[in-house]
């Protein structure tokens, strides 16, 4: 099927960048803090409930990945516009923005809180977000192809930090995970529920999908990542359980960040203030693609310039975060966006997939 | 040509003229004796003994200051008393801090303020302070910790500002509270304490009546006063609330422990606050103040992720803060001094009032001043 | 004397330098202390007196320009001649001259006082004068495009001082402000009237005026250049009223210098010494420009040679400052030129007009 | 010297003052030649006179042996001579047989002396009162090196020389115009140096080409050596302490400038070119700014500004407050500041003129040195003057870093001739913060301030683009913007021909991913 805005030649990217543009969507500010929620409800099974997680996200990924199939070259608020007619459809893209915007707002704000508690408590918040907001705008402003760059980049210097996590190695009591399957199936499941919002991110390939340059491989790249980000999920978790003790891990508000606190290099001492200052390359590929996301479906839906957009969505990410004073008040936004993002990242591509294919099923009749 | 030639002469006659008769005197810095403490103390019925502290810069020297004292009957008369016994000549250009005995506070020191501002050397930014006892003796102790009185008092002072512990004393300070309508000075009040005397503090601060000393403070008091009269930044401050407040989600064990009530330590305050004049015949101010801080210590064990337990606790901490706030007020009434400028809220917000000093202290005394807090802990630390 | 002036063509300058020629010719010594005079009328709304002086400057620039419009490119010289005659017209212009010489003598002689009180209490006021009196024959030799390019350069190295008024504004209490309007019509208009020391110096339109190369420009660059002013005087009065109480103002007699005394940067304390020192930048172009009228006035009514006034002038200046030594007769020149500049800069204006358009009307008529 | 500019009397027929009077022609007979000549050089000793005995007539060389190349008058013309054939030869005949390019029938004894001396060889015929000139100059020049004042680490690597027809070529080898212009001149009744002015017709400003013209040929004096002398001579004021016409020793940057709209001046035997107009702000600007990118360009040049006022006003402010306005002086500093200065027994003032004369005398004999005996000066700088006089109490060190770091900003400005000022600035300024503190500081300002808006240069404003503004050019002074933007020659030049090239490029702003 024939889409409206066929992205030129210069503007594709190959198709295995969309590992990495997954893993950098699905890992931000959420690995810094999920172990607690999990840990509450799953104990130290927790890892199972990530697996899980995995597992569904797998599921979900596939029935995107077959919905955008049936369209040559369509992002999200296209198939919207198309499945569900122009109402109803833009209406659910505006919400779909509004989602994405929410997430961005959300990462931005916690990762300034993260800074506040750990670095600067005296920085006022909008000094912070609105020179991390410059740098995203710059970064939006030169096109999906340079945000993929950005995604390879911070994956590349980032991934290092995977590694001081070895120095946790000696600390850890492999006890703390046995006995297997203790916990029962249900707060296996509640556990992969509150897993979910922390993993989110995948979505992304809804609006990616038609800049990729061979779109068949498409399932299979994005597959491989989502596997990817769920092994680190899984092996932060596992170490976390064996390092910390339970009450610990309940305890602590930032747990990966708290497993830094061990790593002593010849010369350097208290490793977290690196990695906190080194998040921000972390959470930089989220902004870039949540922002650009979002502006790509003003463009789509009101037709407005994205540029203007661009300005517009950081002033009101801005004003959010600005909003947002204490560490409450993020924690309520957070849950509250938890739980918007279990139907419009988990259910909803099922029921789209299948109005998809009930729509197409109906013109390709229509046509013979 | 021969003009340029007579002009070149004559501009030169008249620059060598100007260099050999007009060459402003010369104040060189290692020909000076540059004061940086100067503490005054009354002698007898009229005199003042002056106590010059001077940095010291020879580095053969054994100490890094020298200390001269002498009486007069005005300061700048102990000044020149103190050059007859000098090498150098005694400036203040550099003075940092000026001490006076609460002895001599307590009669009024606007004379010997007034010289300081009336003199271009010395700069607004120097630090008034009151001593507990006779400012000479806190100057002249040698104290074994610290060489240099002079800048070790300088940097006490200014430390404690900076850090939102004690309410600036400059001299632009008081002189500007010294000739507003309705502000009173505060200044910090200092102490000799521990053995033999070898320690120096900052133990309250010192309440005026226009320039008389009417009264001290302790520190703990100061925080209210500052919280009324400036705003936060950055402060801290350790608090108590009672125990029944969290005695709900207490574990038996602690609530074992009786009656004590809890004490909280927050940091990086900030505020701001709100006055409103209700009445102004019989005048009613009712202050609302804002704060924001974090919560870095709690005396108990209290599980912070629970919202209501937060929200418990913000509401104890603005009880006490309230309580607290009053009971300051209520003292500071009773001195009839008004350090927070609740005359100025007054004189700004009644048109034509024509208020006089005299005017407001006659109000004041009986003034209903309200204090209300409303506190927000922003975050909590790194664990819950 | 010819009435009209056609200056030659590489002395004419830019109209849009005329807004620092206003500009400079209107900061000058007043700003360092104006609070104290306004603030005895009109109290802490002396700020709205600041915007009414600032408006009236702008009606009077506008009759002064109105008048020299009525004859294309002339000086005040060239109207005087030709409203009064030549006799009246002559004493009118030694009147006028006498005037100018007066505006540079205060601010020479007060910066001299400033620099004696605040920096060299033992030097001499006569070697100031000497130092100063050179640079602005120096100056004045080197002719209109030199002192106008002094404007100019001297604002650049002056206007950032205002930025430094951040640092009083930390310590500001704006409660200080309030209640607006307390003070009454009457001291308000009192206060203004007490600004015009400080606010005087764009009378120097009056000889500039045909030394501009686009004329039908000059009054948008007047006004733009009265605004700026007024809008600095503005800001300089409302930070001083927040940082200080009342009495504090009406006991200190350089208020702005005071206040930066309050500045404190890493590399330097006491920035007012710094201050004082710039300060001759900003007074320059007011002796400058001031002694430039005069001398220009010699050379118009009495064809003396420009640099023979010069000379003549300088000796003047000198002598009296000299004379002046004490503050209180200081204070009682600045008074006595307060009132007669009022009337000068701010009533003569529209009498010349008015005569001037006059005579202008019966010419045609007839 | 100065005041020769101001005589600009009529000086027309002064060549003729030269020869004897009686002979303005050549004489046909041989004797009488050698006669003529001899008695006008005053029997130099390396004029050579050669006869050749030819059947026809006699033919007589002169050339002077030490202007010419010995191989062109052997190979070129005498083997010529020897060979002609002809009986008895006309001076065509000859001109056609040499393998010379610059040759020249003349009659004129004048001309005859005056090109001797330009190593041409004259070729006297018996009985003709015309004679053939031969261009058979050669000297050693040296080779065309680096830039030794204007060395550059990027962009191109030479220089001019002492040979005026090289350095033209130089010019002429960056622009291929038939518009560039060279126009000869000559000065100095004596040395009777070539001059040649430079300049770019339809760019430059022809008003300026007159002004610049007239300056030259008015000069009335007897010699001429460098255009150093020469720029001293015809520019506008030349009692400042400012340069008003900038040298330089690089051919692209004259070729740049030519391209502005700005005139050069060569002068023979000399390696630097007169470029002008010049303001300011470009004796602080170098070629290399040009071609490295623009916000390197522009954080160097921002660099070398404050580097020159570091090295006028530093020293000045630690003398004025040491001496006068110690309450300046921050807490942290005051304690440092006064301990080092505990054992000077100087005043500031003194202690740093004593120290800034110690620096210009380590300066000047680093220059005149050799350069293997060179070295040593560091060693004496540095730890005689430096560690020595610290310890013997002479001088702080906190004074030795002012003063070190002020002399190093003076060498930042990369024109020599600004850095000389600079550095002499500083004394009287030194001298003014001793006696008058900061009103001194200042006062020395306001005056260099009146001084320099009192220059020109060519009767150019010297202080544009500041004063008065000119937007375009101010985008090429103290900082320098992409080249984009340098569509347009320079305001100052009053170029006649305005333009560069089109700017104007359709540069829409595209949406993203579009």
């Amino acid at each position: 099927m024939k889409s409206i805005g066929k992205p030129g030649e210069h503007q594709v990217f190959s198709t295995f960048f969309l590992f990495w543009v997954i893993i950098e969507s699905q890992i931000g500010m959420g690995i810094l803090q999920f172990q607690r929620k999990v840990v509450q409800v799953a104990h130290h099974d927790a890892w199972i409930s990530v697996l899980i997680t995995g597992g569904v996200i797998h599921v979900v990924v596939w029935f995107m990945i077959r919905t955008l199939a049936k369209y040559e070259s369509a992002d999200l608020y296209e198939i919207h516009q198309h499945a569900l007619g122009k109402w109803i459809g833009n209406l659910l893209s505006i919400l779909y923005m509004a989602y994405l915007l929410l997430l961005g707002t959300l990462v931005l704000r916690s990762y300034i809180e993260v800074v506040q508690t750990w670095l600067f408590p005296e920085i006022p918040t909008w000094l912070l977000s609105s020179s991390v907001l410059l740098l995203t705008v710059y970064g939006v402003l030169g096109g999906i192809r340079i945000i993929v760059g950005v995604c390879i980049l911070s994956y590349l210097f980032s991934i290092a930090l995977l590694f001081f996590l070895a120095y946790n190695l000696p600390y850890a009591d492999w006890r703390s995970l046995s006995p297997v399957m203790e916990a029962n199936f249900q707060e296996l499941i509640i556990g992969a529920k509150q897993m979910a919002f922390t993993v989110v991110g995948f979505e992304i390939i809804y609006f990616v999908y038609p800049y990729l340059k061979e779109k068949k491989k498409a399932g299979r790249y994005t597959q491989m990542g989502v596997l990817y980000t769920t092994l680190i999920y899984c092996l932060v978790l596992v170490l976390s359980i064996a390092f910390f003790s339970e009450g610990q891990i309940k305890k602590t508000v930032w747990p990966s960040l708290s497993l830094f606190k061990i790593v002593q290099i010849p010369f350097l001492e208290r490793f977290e203030y690196v990695t906190v200052s080194l998040w921000l390359l972390v959470i930089v590929p989220n902004l870039l693609l949540y922002l650009w996301a979002a502006t790509r479906g003003m463009k789509k839906v009101f037709h407005w310039n994205q540029r203007r957009s661009v300005y517009l969505s950081a002033a009101l990410v801005l004003a959010i975060c600005l909003l947002l004073k204490t560490n409450l008040q993020i924690k309520f936004l957070g849950e509250w966006a938890g739980q918007l993002s279990l139907y419009l990242v988990f259910v909803y591509p099922v029921i789209l997939y299948f109005i998809v294919l009930i729509r197409t099923r109906k013109q390709r009749k229509e046509v013979k | 040509m021969k003009r340029r030639i007579g002009a070149a002469g004559l501009s030169l006659f008249i620059s060598a003229t100007l260099v050999i008769t007009g060459c402003a005197q010369q104040k060189i810095l290692d020909k000076m004796g540059l004061s940086v403490v100067i503490g005054y103390d009354r002698v007898d019925k009229d005199r003042l003994l002056g106590t010059n502290v001077l940095h010291q810069f020879d580095p053969m020297a054994s100490e890094s200051v020298q200390i001269v004292a002498s009486t007069a009957y005005t300061s700048k008369g102990t000044r020149d008393k103190s050059n007859l016994e000098m090498a150098k000549k005694a400036v203040s250009g550099q003075l940092r801090v000026t001490l006076y005995s609460e002895q001599l506070a307590k009669e009024g020191i606007i004379n010997l303020v007034d010289t300081l501002a009336r003199d271009p050397t010395i700069g607004a930014r120097v630090f008034l302070a009151i001593s507990k006892g006779r400012a000479h003796d806190i100057l002249k102790h040698r104290y074994p910790e610290f060489g240099n009185i002079g800048t070790y008092m300088y940097q006490t002072i200014s430390q404690n500002i900076e850090g939102e512990s004690m309410i600036s004393p400059t001299l632009h300070d008081f002189m500007h509270d010294y000739s507003s309508v309705g502000r009173d000075t505060i200044l910090p009040y200092l102490e000799q304490r521990g053995k033999e005397g070898n320690e120096l503090v900052i133990s309250g601060a010192a309440l005026f009546q226009q320039d008389r000393m009417v009264g001290v403070i302790p520190t703990k008091e100061v925080f209210y006063v500052k919280l009324l009269r400036d705003r936060f930044q950055a402060g801290s401050i350790e608090i108590s609330i009672p125990r029944e407040v969290l005695g709900k989600y207490m574990k038996v064990s602690q609530k074992k422990r009786g009656n004590d009530p809890i004490f909280l330590v927050l940091d990086t305050l900030s505020s701001s606050s709100t006055f409103k004049l209700v009445d102004k015949n019989r005048p009613q101010i009712n202050t609302e103040i804002k704060i924001t801080g974090r919560l870095q210590e709690v005396s108990e064990v209290v599980d912070l992720s629970k919202p209501e337990i937060i929200h418990k606790i913000e509401k104890a901490i603005s009880q006490a803060m309230m309580n607290e706030g009053n009971k300051v007020i209520a003292k500071l009434q009773k001195l009839e001094t008004d350090p927070i400028g609740f005359g100025e809220i007054y004189r700004s917000s009644v048109r034509h009032s024509n208020l006089t000093r005299d005017k407001w202290y006659e109000m004041y005394r009986d003034a209903k001043l309200n204090l209300k807090v409303e506190m927000t802990l922003v975050r909590t630390g790194v664990i819950e | 004397m010819e009435i009209t002036v056609k200056p030659k063509a590489n002395l004419l300058f830019s109209s849009y330098l005329l807004l620092f020629v206003i500009v400079g010719n209107q900061v000058g010594i007043g700003v360092m202390g104006f609070q104290r005079i306004i603030f005895r009328e009109a109290g802490h709304d002396s700020w709205i007196s600041v915007i009414i002086a600032g408006i009236s400057t702008h009606l009077v620039a506008w009759v002064m320009l109105k008048t020299l419009d009525l004859y294309g490119s002339t000086d005040l010289y060239g109207i005087h001649e030709d409203v009064y005659g030549k006799w009246l017209g002559r004493i009118f212009s030694s009147l006028y001259i006498a005037f100018l010489l007066m505006g540079a003598l205060i601010v020479l002689r007060n910066y001299i006082e400033v620099v004696q009180t605040w920096m060299f209490p033992d030097a001499p006021a006569w070697l100031f004068a000497v130092l100063l009196l050179f640079l602005m024959v120096y100056g004045v030799s080197g002719g209109i495009r030199v002192i106008v390019g002094f404007c100019f350069l001297s604002l650049f190295f002056t206007i950032w001082m205002l930025l430094l008024l951040i640092y009083p504004y930390q310590y500001a209490e704006w409660i200080y402000l309030s209640p607006v309007m307390e003070a009454s019509m009457i001291q308000l208009l009192k206060g203004a009237k007490e600004m015009t020391l400080t606010i005087v110096g764009f009378e120097i339109l009056y000889f500039i005026f045909p030394f501009l190369k686009e004329k039908e420009k000059a009054g948008r660059y007047t006004h733009l250049g009265l605004l700026l002013t007024t809008c600095c005087y503005l800001l300089i009065m409302i930070v001083s009223t927040i940082y200080y109480s009342e009495d504090q103002i009406l006991q200190a007699i350089w208020t702005t210098f005071m206040m930066f005394n309050v500045i404190q940067l890493p590399f330097l304390e006491r920035f007012e010494f710094v201050g004082i020192s710039l300060w001759i930048l900003a007074i320059m172009p007011n002796l400058l420009l001031y002694t430039w009228a005069a001398t220009r006035g010699m050379k118009r009514i009495f064809q003396w040679k420009q640099k023979h006034a010069l000379y003549l002038f300088t000796i003047v200046l000198f002598g009296v400052s000299i004379f002046l030594n004490t503050r209180l007769k200081i204070n009682a020149l600045n008074d006595f030129s307060g009132k007669f500049s009022f009337y000068i800069v701010y009533v003569y204006p529209f009498i010349l007009f008015i005569i001037a358009w006059f005579r202008k009307w019966l010419k045609r008529k007839i | 010297m100065f005041f020769f500019r101001k005589k600009r009397g009529v000086s027309q027929n002064k060549q003729s003052s030269e020869s004897s009077p009686d002979l303005k022609y050549i004489p046909s007979s041989k004797k009488e030649m050698e006669m003529v000549i001899k008695s006008v050089l005053q029997d130099d000793t390396d004029l050579v006179i050669k006869s050749l005995q030819h059947p026809g007539k006699e033919l007589t060389l002169f050339y002077f042996s030490t202007l010419t190349d010995r191989k062109i008058i052997q190979k070129s013309i005498l083997s010529v001579l020897q060979n002609l054939q002809a009986p008895s030869p006309s001076l065509e005949e000859i001109e056609a047989s040499l393998p010379i390019g610059e040759v020249q029938v003349t009659e004129s004894l004048d001309q005859v002396i005056q090109t001797l001396h330009n190593g041409w060889t004259l070729l006297h015929i018996e009985g003709k009162t015309n004679a053939l000139l031969i261009n058979t100059f050669g000297m050693k020049e040296r080779g065309l090196t680096t830039p030794e004042n204007e060395s550059h680490v990027f962009g191109p690597q030479v220089s001019f020389n002492e040979s005026l027809a090289t350095n033209t070529g130089l010019i002429r080898k960056y622009i291929a115009s038939p518009k560039l212009h060279n126009e000869n001149l000559e000065v100095g009744k004596i040395t009777r140096t070539k001059v040649s002015m430079l300049y770019i017709e339809g760019v430059a400003s022809e008003q300026n080409v007159n002004t610049l013209r007239q300056r030259i040929t008015e000069l009335e004096l007897d010699q001429l050596i460098d255009s150093s002398m020469l720029v001293q001579l015809i520019e506008d004021n030349s009692m400042s302490v400012f340069p008003q016409m900038m040298l330089t020793e690089r051919p692209d940057r004259v070729s740049a400038f030519l391209l502005e709209g700005k005139l050069a001046v060569l002068v023979d035997g000399s390696p630097y070119a007169i470029v002008c107009p010049s303001t300011f702000i470009e004796f602080f600007q170098t070629s290399e700014d040009y071609y490295v990118r623009w916000n390197m360009a522009t954080f160097v040049r921002m660099l070398r500004m404050i580097a020159m006022f570091l090295s006028i006003f530093f020293t000045p402010v630690y003398v004025a407050s040491l001496t006068f306005h110690y309450e300046v002086i921050p807490s942290a500093l005051l304690v440092p500041l006064a301990q080092s200065r505990a054992k000077v027994p100087f005043p500031p003032l003194f202690e740093a003129l004593l120290l800034e004369l110690i620096i210009e005398f380590l300066r000047e004999a680093g220059a005149r040195l050799p350069t293997k005996v060179g070295q040593t000066m560091g060693i004496v700088g540095g730890i005689v003057i430096g560690q020595a006089a610290v310890q013997a109490g002479f001088t702080s060190n906190i004074l030795i870093i002012i003063v070190a770091l002020g002399a190093l900003s003076s060498f930042t400005t990369p024109s020599y001739m600004m850095g000389t000022t600079i550095r002499i600035i500083r004394f009287p300024m030194i001298l003014l913060a001793g006696i008058w503190g900061g009103f001194g500081i200042m006062f020395g300002f306001c005056f260099l301030l009146i001084h320099l808006l009192r220059q020109s240069s060519l009767g150019s404003p010297y202080l544009e683009p500041f004063y008065p503004i000119r937007l375009r050019d101010l985008q090429n002074s103290v900082v320098r913007m992409p080249f984009p933007f340098f569509s347009k020659r320079m305001v100052l030049t009053r170029a006649e021909d305005k333009g560069k090239f089109n700017a104007k490029r359709a540069k829409q702003k595209k949406d993203i991913d579009e």
